[in-house]
């Protein structure tokens, strides 16, 4: 205790904050309580903040992290080549997928020779972390800005491939979730990835 | 001003002077716009529910910013956050607590499977204690899932005839939760 | 009103002394029998109300308000009564954790 | 009219049963809420000899203050855990018999009284507030003052024996 | 007593019943707007326009939830407490003079209930009875967080009671009655006791708050301390019971403001207007009502503003403060009527 | 007071106990057997002016002959000068002089220790579990014992190499 | 598990044994406990004599999990330490990281952190004031503040995506750069705030009911404090100016002038006012790093940890191996051990990593500031009522992820 006692002060930029000394004004309760009043009425009759959400939606950031979506390419084939970072990348361990090999009239359904013939995200393990959109290396898989809607049923939330892969006529654009460079790169049209 | 829908009259006879309908569907619609949170917040969720609470969202427009602690007066049990295995007697007691009817929201990941704490001392999701009727997915949920979570649970409650906590079917789903 | 005042006439000072006597009665039979000192304190309570009430019927017979000048004046003897006995009471029970009359003879000797 | 006479009855049966009560309930709570009862019964008598100032009083002193104090230590205490603390069946009969007798001899002495003059037919307003406070503040001046001072000395020793002195 | 005047008793008490009724229970969403928008929020708007049917709601709800007994609670009591609250609560409104009387066909009908002679001490009689509700409710839910709710209830209720009873005799004291309807005939036109009692107005406002557990002296059900304070085991319509009659307290109290500092359904100018005297009742009734709504709003505008008193504070105030101001105010004006009695 | 004078004035006081000395690392680490080490803690707070208990954590290495660890961070506030002292103590007979008598704040941490490693602090006034529930029969954060929840059912290991 | 101890308890006896106390449950589910942990109070009346306290309800193993997570991984973990305020503890497990494996981080990452830091420290200490509040019973200013928060929250969804568990540091840097719009941002939440601030400390800070409420309640001495271990507002409110920013300044806050407010005796008011004014401070230190933020990139040029840039992974071989490398987390962690502290929205919040060079830590602990001091709380409210007991435990501002996590 002794070494203690004696701190004093660390540092010379302490400043007290608490003044505990009530003047008269403040002992009688009435001006502050009268102040209180003044700011509680002057809110009474300011714009409601309120969103009327279901109806009205408030307008989520771009690059928010919401439902991810399994990107085709150009041409409508799945990104998708299997590689298992994704799943390896997840700390909730949310993502399962079971690699197939790719027969050769499913050319233009998938990209690579391999593919995920099972992909599937566990909602309700995920945390929307984003770190499976930062570990893919083919462009595959990204988080939107629309939210993951409740359900009734924990199976509900197992989103397998026909919820995840983006439909080839709804398209989702992704460009805002990735950097002026990979955009600019992307128009490169030599780059195998691109074609 | 936004427009906003409001609950429609409940399907029914109505003529002039007379509106009848059965009596299930206008418990149930009061029942919808009264649901009182029980907010059994533990974690981050419940930050969460406290903006969904607060004035940008705000849940008290389906009538439910009276929060009731007292799990006799709440009609919705709202998990928000981890729920350790320590905890889950607890909330087994608080379910039991609560007077019927009662409805329980899993409100994010680790309400409801345990989410990233895949780890020998968290609950892997609270229907391992106590029935859940809709969950929440997100960690934490936005509130507009939240929201939306509550919203099916409306939907629920409007749609449950008065018999069904009588059910023997009900019976038996509390009885294999150990609730008496 | 002034129709059930003369009404009123219709009873008898009698049935008010039965009446005061039987609460009185049972009041001192509280006294007697019970050993929660909290009851004997009601029971006290009771015995001084059935005076009150005498003295408030004699009073209206008598057409004098003297009567119930005594009456307040026992509510008040009654209202210092029980707030010194139920502080008393309290004291008690802190340090014997009882009010059963029967443990606290100790004040004896 | 035998309407007050029936009043009569009605009253003193409620504050007969609920003094009785009082003394039957095993719970400390219950028989502080029957004697509640008793003296709302009371005040109904007083009601009914037109005393209404007294009937409001009593029922601010005994029901407002007197019995929410009862209450109050009985929650404090939380007494209900004691319940009733038996006496031997002897010592009841005894004291029910010393009661009764009492009683008996109660109604003798006021009997053998000459009722009649007491009953006075011009009834008036004696139970409204000007006529008692004419009274109180004139004829009854010192004691009304000495009753303030035995308040004020019943607050001060009410407080000072309810002082805690754990800490 | 005729068979008139009993049926015209009769409808009376019923309307003036069904009246604290609805208004206590819109005051139930009122709260709840009101709150809302002194939060920059929009409060319940699902329920109807506006939220109009969420006390309806509300009320269907609590009446078909399930009906709730502790096991080890008082079962008796534990029924007796709400129900008694909910009876205390609108036993006040009989006293209360809602407006002058009528005139029809040369009859007069009051529009008072009951024009007790000792009406101010039947108020404070109703008022020294209301906590009993509340204790025993608290007392019979065999809980602790309700019987420490109880406990508070019961001495914060008696401590404020001596207050308020003092601010009220120097109202007594200035108009010579302890008749209600008196007291507000006393003050025609503009000639309110506001005027006269500023100090007796505060001081009985504050007790106000204090009988009617509103914040900042909510301390018997303090949602953050004591979680529901002595309603914590109620569920149901006996919960429902608790919380209206809440709003019924709320509602007579603001009444009974109104009633001894704020000339009742006296309005300013009531004599040059050249109306009849009916329609002078009627525009007082209204009036009177404006000026219970205005109360309200004060009762709610106060809790969504101030922090609540710890409960030794709150008696503190109570004892130490509010007493000894209300006694310095019975002097005043005593000093005053002696003054103008002399001149 | 610098880390060479605290190290000689260390090395004046203990001669066995001290273990090792290591100023590689970002603060003054110093290793003693466990013998000493609630003397050493008084001594270091009374004497040298390690006010403060930052910190207080139980290590496992499994391999090594003395596997449990008590890892403490004293901070000397007005020098501003951290030390990190660490003592080792065997699986079989995991114990340790408590410190709670100089710094209150190890009650807590000394129980969390327990709770994980099975650490008994000696003197600890009242060394039962807290974080995990009472009726854990091991001591989880161990390294032999698994992280994952036997219970979970919706997880498919096949991409999981953990 | 053998019990060769015996189990005492830590309540003090009465010293009368006749005395009776009865027990109070305050929790698990208390409203006012907001985390879930319990407090057997042992009470004369309302005044407390004791109380015992068992925490551990949503006891998560973090420690645990991060040991059998690969680094990057723990990022998640950390965002749920303090949820209040995450990017502190995000940023924090970073800079431990980073201090292991030497990387400097220029100054436009470092004022970056900062901002991001000083926004989560307003977050915090935010939602602490608003809940002394909401439990003192003004629930009105909680939610005028709610609103600053949810402007808090907008930045970091314009910043990273997420509302409260953020995820947005990496090792060497962000995740993303500001975009103009985050800025823009800021600066109007910084602009703008004091308006909020103003108006609830006029609802609250000079209301002598609330003055009445939390002076003299739950104080606590610096030298107890200090025996306890408390840190940061709550040791500053008993008077010690122990600031982590300032004694051990890490991500260049030595290049910021601010002051470090204190407290007299450690009570709920002073807590309160410290928070309060630290707020004032937190939007200085914003708007300076705002105002000289350098130009650069957002992360350090660190290949072997940060992830390299997408375009090459899509393209170039060599950086699709260092992709698969970082994120199979096979890449080489220098062994050793570091403890690095940053100031918490509760305090001096400590990471102490070892390392054997695998790909996960060692082992990893985390001195949360709130598991430490939160053990002092029966000092605290001992002899006080059970209102002041909920102040106190408000004002203290323990959050359940950072007691138990």
């Amino acid at each position: 205790m002794s070494a203690n006692q004696n701190i004093g002060l660390l540092t010379n930029r302490s400043k007290v904050v608490s003044v505990k000394k009530m003047t008269f004004m403040e002992r009688i309760y009435f001006p502050a309580i009268i102040k209180g009043f003044g700011i509680t009425f002057s809110h009474l009759f300011k714009k409601k903040v309120t969103i009327q959400y279901p109806e009205v939606k408030r307008p989520i950031a771009e690059i928010y992290r919401g439902k991810h979506v399994l990107k085709r390419d150009d041409e409508g084939r799945e990104r998708c080549t299997a590689c298992g970072l994704c799943a390896l990348a997840c700390p909730a361990e949310a993502i399962t997928m079971v690699a197939a090999e790719r027969k050769p009239d499913e050319m233009h359904l998938y990209r690579e020779e391999k593919y995920a013939s099972v992909y599937e995200i566990n909602n309700l393990r995920c945390i929307f972390c984003g770190l499976c959109e930062e570990a893919c290396p083919k462009e595959a898989i990204f988080l939107t800005n629309t939210i993951v809607p409740s359900n009734y049923e924990r199976s509900d939330f197992i989103y397998g491939k026909d919820v995840l892969v983006e439909p080839v006529d709804h398209r989702v654009d992704v460009s805002k979730r990735q950097t002026p460079e990979v955009l600019n790169f992307k128009k490169d049209k030599n780059q195998s990835h691109n074609i | 001003m936004p427009q906003y829908t409001q609950v429609a009259p409940p399907e029914g006879y109505s003529a002039p002077g007379f509106f009848a309908t059965t009596l299930d569907q206008v418990v149930g619609l009061a029942r919808k716009n009264s649901i009182w949170p029980l907010p059994f917040a533990t974690s981050c969720c419940g930050i969460e529910f406290m903006a969904t609470m607060g004035a940008n969202y705000d849940l008290g427009r389906f009538g439910s910013e009276r929060l009731s602690f007292s799990p006799r007066q709440a009609d919705l049990l709202m998990v928000m956050g981890t729920i350790a295995k320590k905890m889950g007697p607890i909330l087994h007691q608080i379910y039991e607590q609560m007077a019927e009817p009662r409805w329980v929201i899993a409100v994010g990941a680790c309400a409801s499977s345990g989410g990233i704490f895949d780890t020998y001392s968290v609950l892997q999701g609270i229907d391992k204690v106590v029935p859940v009727d809709v969950y929440v997915p997100g960690c934490p949920p936005r509130p507009e899932q939240i929201i939306d979570g509550f919203m099916k649970i409306q939907e629920l409650v409007g749609n449950e005839p008065l018999r069904r906590r009588y059910s023997p079917e009900y019976r038996s789903l509390l009885e294999k939760y150990g609730i008496k | 009103m002034s129709d059930t005042i003369q009404n009123m006439q219709i009873i008898p000072l009698e049935y008010y002394i039965f009446f005061c006597s039987a609460l009185f009665a049972i009041g001192v039979v509280g006294v007697l029998v019970k050993r929660n000192a909290l009851v004997i304190f009601m029971s006290i309570e009771l015995m001084l109300n059935s005076a009150n009430l005498l003295l408030a019927a004699f009073s209206a017979y008598r057409n004098d308000p003297a009567g119930q000048i005594f009456v307040f004046f026992i509510m008040v003897v009654a209202a210092a009564e029980v707030a010194i006995g139920l502080a008393l009471l309290v004291m008690i029970y802190r340090s014997t954790h009882t009010i059963d009359i029967n443990v606290l003879n100790k004040l004896k000797w | 009219m035998m309407f007050s006479k029936y009043l009569f009855f009605i009253l003193s049966f409620i504050a007969i049963y609920a003094a009785l009560k009082v003394l039957i309930s095993k719970s400390p709570m219950h028989s502080v809420l029957y004697l509640t009862l008793a003296f709302f019964a009371i005040a109904g008598h007083y009601i009914l000899l037109n005393a209404q100032f007294l009937a409001v009083v009593h029922i601010i002193v005994y029901a407002g203050a007197i019995m929410v104090l009862f209450i109050y230590t009985v929650m404090l205490l939380n007494l209900n855990i004691q319940g009733e603390f038996p006496k031997t069946k002897l010592v009841n009969i005894a004291s029910i018999i010393a009661g009764g007798l009492l009683m008996l001899t109660l109604i003798a002495v006021f009997k053998s009284y000459d009722m009649e003059v007491l009953t006075n037919p011009n009834y008036n307003q004696i139970g409204l507030v000007k006529t008692l406070g004419k009274v109180l503040f004139k004829d009854y001046f010192l004691p009304f003052e000495l009753s303030s001072v035995l308040f004020l000395a019943a607050m001060v020793g009410a407080v000072m024996l309810g002082k805690k002195d754990i800490y | 007593m005729d068979g008139n005047y009993i049926i015209y008793k009769f409808v009376l008490a019923s309307v003036i019943l069904l009246i604290s009724l609805v208004v206590a229970m819109y005051a139930t969403l009122l709260e709840r707007k009101i709150a809302g928008f002194f939060q920059d929020r929009l409060g319940p708007n699902r329920a109807g326009i506006y939220g109009i049917f969420q006390p309806l709601a509300d009320g269907l709800k609590l009446f078909f939830k399930e009906e709730f007994m502790p096991g080890s609670a008082d079962k008796f009591l534990y029924i007796l407490g709400p129900s008694l609250t909910m009876m205390i609560a609108l036993l006040t409104s009989a006293v209360i003079p809602w407006g002058d009387s009528l005139i029809f066909n040369g009859v007069e009908y009051s529009l008072q209930v009951a024009d007790i002679n000792v009406g101010v001490l039947y108020v404070f009689a109703i008022l020294s009875i209301g906590v009993y509700g509340i204790m025993i409710g608290g007392w019979a839910s065999n809980n602790k967080y309700a019987l420490i709710g109880a406990v508070r209830a019961a001495s914060q209720m008696i401590s404020y009671e001596l207050a308020m009873s003092m601010a009220i005799i120097a109202i007594v004291m200035m108009s010579g009655t302890l008749s209600l309807s008196e007291i507000v005939n006393q003050q025609h036109g503009f000639n309110w006791n506001i005027w006269y009692q500023p100090l007796g107005f505060v001081l009985f406002i504050v007790c106000a708050f204090a009988e009617c557990n509103r914040a900042p002296f909510d301390l018997p059900e303090c949602e953050t301390e004591l979680i529901g304070g002595y309603h914590t085991e109620y569920s149901s319509m006996k919960l429902g019971f608790y919380l209206f009659a809440e709003y019924i307290n709320m509602f007579i109290s603001s009444a009974m403001i109104a009633t001894l500092y704020f000339g009742g359904y006296n309005f300013p100018f009531m004599d040059d207007l050249g109306l009849s005297h009916n329609a002078l009742t009627i525009i007082g009734f209204f009036v009177f009502f404006l000026k219970i709504s205005f109360f309200g709003f004060v009762f709610m505008w106060v809790r969504w503003t101030l922090p609540r008193f710890r409960y030794d504070q709150l008696m503190r105030l109570g004892w130490k403060n509010l007493l000894p101001l209300a006694l310095v105010n019975v002097i005043i004006t005593g000093f005053f009527i002696m003054l103008k009695h002399h001149s | 007071m610098d880390n060479n004078s605290m190290i000689d004035s260390l090395r004046g006081k203990y001669t066995t106990e001290l273990f090792s000395i290591d100023e590689s690392s970002d603060i003054l680490t110093i290793t003693v057997n466990k013998s000493c080490i609630k003397e050493l803690v008084r001594w270091l707070k009374d004497e040298i002016g390690f006010g403060f208990l930052t910190d207080l954590c139980g290590i496992h290495i499994p391999g090594q002959t003395l596997e449990l660890g008590v890892v403490y961070h004293l901070h000397n506030l007005p020098e501003n000068k951290r030390i990190r002292i660490k003592t080792f103590t065997t699986k079989d007979n995991p114990k340790m002089s408590s410190i709670t008598e100089i710094f209150s704040s190890a009650n807590w941490m000394e129980r969390e220790t327990f709770d994980f490693y099975g650490i008994k602090f000696v003197g600890h006034p009242n060394l039962i579990r807290i974080l995990n529930v009472e009726y854990l029969d091991y001591f989880p954060m161990r390294k032999e014992y698994p992280l994952e929840d036997a219970t979970r059912s919706d997880k498919d290991d096949r991409f999981f190499g953990r | 598990m053998e019990q060769h101890f015996e189990r005492e308890h830590i309540l003090v006896q009465p010293e009368d044994k006749n005395q009776h106390f009865s027990t109070l449950n305050l929790g698990p589910t208390h409203p006012a406990t907001h985390g879930i942990f319990q407090n057997v109070l042992k009470m004369n009346g309302e005044t407390i004599i004791d109380a015992e306290q068992t925490i551990g309800y949503i006891h998560r193993a973090f420690e645990k999990i991060a040991e059998r997570r690969p680094f990057y991984q723990i990022t998640t973990l950390t965002d749920r330490l303090n949820y209040c305020s995450s990017p502190i503890n995000n940023i924090g497990w970073h800079l431990t990281v980073e201090k292991l494996l030497g990387i400097k981080t220029s100054k436009r990452i470092d004022y970056m952190r900062i901002i991001v830091m000083e926004l989560a420290r307003i977050t915090d200490h935010l939602i602490c004031n608003s809940v002394i509040g909401v439990d003192s019973g003004a629930l009105t200013g909680f939610i005028y503040l709610f609103q600053e928060r949810e402007k808090v929250y907008e930045i970091y969804e314009e910043i990273c995506g997420a509302r409260l568990t953020t995820n947005l540091g990496r090792i060497g840097g962000f995740e993303r750069d500001f975009t103009p719009n985050v800025i823009r941002k800021i600066k109007d939440f910084i602009d703008n705030l004091h308006k909020t601030l103003h108006e609830f400390e006029n609802l609250l800070m000079r209301n002598r009911i609330f003055m009445d409420r939390t002076i003299n309640v739950g104080g606590i001495s610096a030298d107890r404090a200090l025996n306890y271990g408390f840190t940061g507002p709550n040791l500053r409110a008993a008077g010690v100016d122990y600031d982590v920013r300032v004694m051990n300044p890490y991500s260049s806050y030595n290049d910021f002038d601010f002051t470090i407010p204190i407290g007299t005796n450690g009570d709920t008011y002073d807590r309160f006012c410290v928070r309060q004014e630290e707020l004032w401070q937190s939007i200085k230190l914003v708007k300076n790093a705002l105002d000289n933020l350098p130009e650069g990139n957002f992360h350090e040029d660190v290949p072997e940890f940060y992830l390299p840039p997408k375009e090459e992974v899509y393209s170039k071989m060599e950086a699709l191996i260092w992709h698969f490398k970082i994120v199979m987390g096979e890449v080489d962690v220098p062994v050793g051990e570091v403890y690095h502290a940053v100031e918490g929205g509760n305090g001096e919040l400590g990471f102490y990593l070892v390392s054997d060079g695998g790909r996960t830590p060692f082992r990893l602990h985390f001195r949360r500031p709130g598991f430490i001091y939160y053990q002092a709380y029966p000092e605290m409210i001992r002899g006080s009522v059970l209102s002041d007991a909920i102040l106190t435990m408000s004002s203290m501002n323990v959050i359940a992820g950072e007691l138990d996590a």
